[in-house]
């Protein structure tokens, strides 16, 4: 691995974030990336974070028309209550906060304690779960479908409403339109290495591969032999329409369309996979209204993808398409 | 009766066991979840030893245990940061501000933090969490703190067959058989420290 | 792999690469990837091309600002003079086309027929050599340095030229300023494995690591143990910085910095790498005037990382700040 | 005298060599090279297959070998397909509109075709590439086809313990000794092929 040590693997990478990116003020000591113009815009606060090793989420994500600030936390550890609390005390212009959580326990549990501890300290504070992953049931049986791919659709889609001035409710009412209007499924060629752990976090022999996987290093639901690039897109995008099947809605409406590497896979063989996406699509009568191919939410160095799908009605895809300037999404300006 | 020295000795014994069983925690919390759940108690407990060491010599036990569960809140992140710092904030506050408390008193404290635990995270005891150990070994300080070290130990070997229902380990399903759960076993430590520490001092 | 056979994974990704940009030309027949408005622009037409296996490098640059057309060879081999001929068409206004030619023995002997062929045709064709890798001797003795990171610099640096309306001469001459101002150090912590052989290029076990690579997947110079992201920025920067003091030139003047990942090194290790080498850098009294960080000139899924650094005087960097708008690289609009 | 017959066995039995042996050309790719030479000229000789296929069956000698290497320019990539298509261009142009050429002009033309890789690769004997073994193995045509094959044979053996210069193996240094090159060892397969095409005629 390209790093120091395990024990400094966050703040190293917050440091580099700094030195690279002097348009962000990063916290290197309160592991808190913030937009510089974070307090002076007026405008609705949205802070997300998590565990680190899904760069460029979160941290790549913020700047102007997306997020105002984000937490890293350790290497797949959720971000401890303190630094929701300083990113929330660093962005409020008054317009109050959007906390955007992936639905992890550890997640959850943080950010609702933060949002506690902001709410004493006179804050206004809207909290969005982001479950888009259709390999896991949703059921009182699980801790709950996770948050994947469809966290950089909330995270876009919110902040350029937020961007554009609109109110807590509604930047809140929007992400979670996003997230009800998107589903995931990820796949896993190789397993990933933690700095701490130093080993594969589970064992994948070569020749097989992981169905239904999350962006934690976890094993998925289902281990096959290898499959063809077409194989995997036909089970990854049936599982995706299937789940949005269940949300209602039109199955023939306009989708935004992510083909998400984890890591390590190719961007080489990222297009060839998207190319496939966009057949099966395309033979179901699914319009792609927008593409995104590339690594936006990761796991370390694990091969292989996601792909997330969102239902966008033009609303969706005005604000998916207004500005953007951030390390990772940049277009418009 | 039990008192400010006899919980740092506790919270000392626990961060010990930490220590030495954090690469045996991370490995179970790799076939069923995300091979950090030895690296964030490590890093918790640590912060627990540092936060004690500045403790005012006379902060009492109920304190000490708010200060450890605080400390853990905000350097383990996780899941397990949120909780086990329920656990030790919750139990602490029950005590109250006495310098010296009952096993008995004790005992419903750690009733009252387990409680806390179940409420904060959802799960109930045979969801595969710490729960399968925190909730038989505590209800077992009615007998003995030997009993409640075997009842949580064996609360956690119980985990193995057990299929998931909450935390990561719920998201592999059926998969998730046949592994023993690394918060129920991390919990038997925190218990086998605590009877060990009684033992020694009692 | 995430692919569907070895044979089809270009054609492939060139099919991907259409869906996901329709503002692309993407002629999968001819394997050229072009800008739709390259003809109309009067401007100077800007074609690059190489063995696929380094993306986002070239497809990726293609767009406002930086390529006109690239043109995709099979994995690790440079493409056939065909496809350059149809880029220079393709892109050719009538104010003459700017080869960039990355130094390897194939790309060089392609790239030399096809302006040999299009000058025969009628067009205005200069090349420009990008070889900026110290690994290598650049002697008699030796095919020469190879071409990696700079060739980023080299394509944004001329593209922007180019879109300004510079003539070839300029546009040329610029991008040989910024070749001979600019020098790489690549590392690799594992090999990787083409899709036609399968297996890793070479062997290198744990905990070793090999310095002084290219972008093919070909050993480097040495092999040692492993290195801290200290010890490894060290090196590099340090061989870099030897290699522009023998270019002449103000040793303290300002630098674009570009720290590449290979593909599979997480994004959050590239940053902490990129710590050390804005350390270093501060250390030596070198300004970094511009830091890119990311993966951009790559080599399938290998892990490590390189350096590439660029003097740069305020022609070249207001030049680099003009907006650019590729699937890879963009802002400005 | 060879006729057009006789250039298309040749080039038929070359990329029947290429096939077998494609595997193991890629493989001496790998060390010290990208691992795809084996790959490139089974593309470029499998093309070469369909041309000469299409060809009119009139076609004489020269524009039969101008033919292949204008196919392998515009089909293999990498460096061996400007080296290789010009040598065959070369050659084939070198050979005239002869529907008939003797072996001695034959190897003439050959000698002018490795001259012209020579000068487009700016490589000489000894530097560890194809002209190691095209150069000896062309050279020896004046003694025999068996000879120039031997020749061909040894020149590619011989690369194992030379110090690269020119090619993807010079980036190695000293790390290119002891590996035999790719290159060389395909222009050892064409030169056999010519060999066992002409004594199976002779
Ligand atoms: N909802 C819950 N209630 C109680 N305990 C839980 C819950 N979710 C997870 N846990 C416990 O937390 C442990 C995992 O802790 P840790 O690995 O530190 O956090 P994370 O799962 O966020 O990586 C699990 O083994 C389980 O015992
Ligand atoms: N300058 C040169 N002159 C002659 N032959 C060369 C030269 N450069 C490379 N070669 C030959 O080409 C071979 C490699 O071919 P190939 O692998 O197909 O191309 P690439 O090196 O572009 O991947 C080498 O083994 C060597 O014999
Ligand atoms: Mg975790
Ligand atoms: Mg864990
Ligand atoms: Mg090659
Ligand atoms: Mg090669």
């Amino acid at each position: 691995m390209l790093i120091n040590s395990a024990d400094t693997v966050v703040a190293d990478a917050l440091h580099g974030m700094a030195a690279a990116h002097p348009e962000l003020d990063v916290d290197v000591e309160r592991r808190v990336v913030l937009r510089r113009d974070a307090k002076t815009g007026g405008r609705v606060g949205l802070v997300s974070g998590g565990g680190s090793g899904h760069e460029p989420l979160h941290g790549g994500f913020v700047g102007y028309g997306m997020l105002s600030a984000a937490c890293p936390g350790e290497v797949f550890t959720s971000p401890v209550p303190n630094q929701m609390l300083h990113a929330a005390a660093g962005v409020d212009s008054g317009q109050g906060v959007l906390f955007i959580v992936k639905n992890y326990t550890g997640d959850v549990l943080n950010f609702q304690m933060a949002a506690e501890l902001a709410e004493e300290d006179g804050l206004s504070v809207e909290r969005v779960l982001v479950n888009d992953d259709v390999a896991v049931t949703d059921s009182l049986y699980t801790a709950g479908r996770r948050g994947t791919g469809a966290t950089l659709f909330v995270e876009k889609i919110a902040g350029a409403a937020a961007e554009e001035g609109a109110p807590l409710d509604r930047v809140a009412a929007l992400a979670r339109q996003v997230n009800e209007s998107s589903r995931s499924f990820g796949v896993a060629l190789s397993a990933c290495t933690t700095p701490a752990k130093g080993s594969p976090t589970f064992q994948l022999p070569e020749g097989e591969l992981e169905l239904g996987i999350g962006i934690h290093g976890e094993p998925g639901r289902e281990r096959r032999a290898m499959m063809t690039a077409r194989e995997i897109a036909d089970v990854a995008v049936g599982a995706v329409l299937d789940g949005l099947a269940e949300t209602g809605g039109p199955a023939d409406g306009p989708v935004l369309a992510l083909v998400n590497g984890m890591g390590a896979t190719p961007l080489l063989e990222l297009y060839g996979f998207h190319a496939e996406v966009a057949r099966i699509l395309a033979a179901r009568g699914v319009p792609v209204a927008r593409a995104l191919v590339g690594n936006y939410v990761t796991s370390l160095d694990m091969a292989g993808c996601s792909v997330t799908l969102c239902r966008a009605d033009e609303e969706l895809l005005r604000l998916w398409d207004a500005p953007v300037q951030t390390p990772a999404l940049r277009w418009g300006r | 009766m039990r008192d400010a020295e006899f919980f740092r000795d506790w919270l000392e014994a626990a961060a010990a066991a930490v220590e030495r069983e954090a690469d045996r925690l991370t490995e179970l919390d790799s076939p069923i979840g995300d091979a950090d759940h030895g690296t964030n108690l490590l890093r918790g407990f640590t912060a627990v030893r540092t936060a004690l060491a500045g403790a005012d010599p006379s902060t009492a036990p109920g304190a000490l245990l708010q200060l450890a569960g605080r400390t853990l809140i905000s350097t383990v992140g996780g899941a397990s940061g949120p909780l086990y710092g329920t656990l030790l904030r919750r139990t602490g506050k029950e005590l109250g501000e006495d310098p010296e408390v009952s096993d008995t008193a004790l005992h419903r404290a750690l009733e009252a933090g387990v409680g806390a635990v179940a409420q904060l995270g959802g799960a109930a005891p045979g969801d595969k969490t710490m729960l399968d150990a925190l909730t038989p070994g505590v209800a077992a300080l009615g007998t003995s703190y030997r009993a409640a070290r075997d009842a949580a130990e064996a609360g956690a070997l119980a985990t193995v067959p057990i299929l998931a229902r909450k935390g990561r380990a719920s998201y592999l399903g059926e998969r998730s058989i046949g592994h023993q759960d690394p918060g129920a076993t991390s919990s038997a430590l925190l218990l086998t420290a605590l009877a060990d520490t009684a033992e020694g001092t009692s």
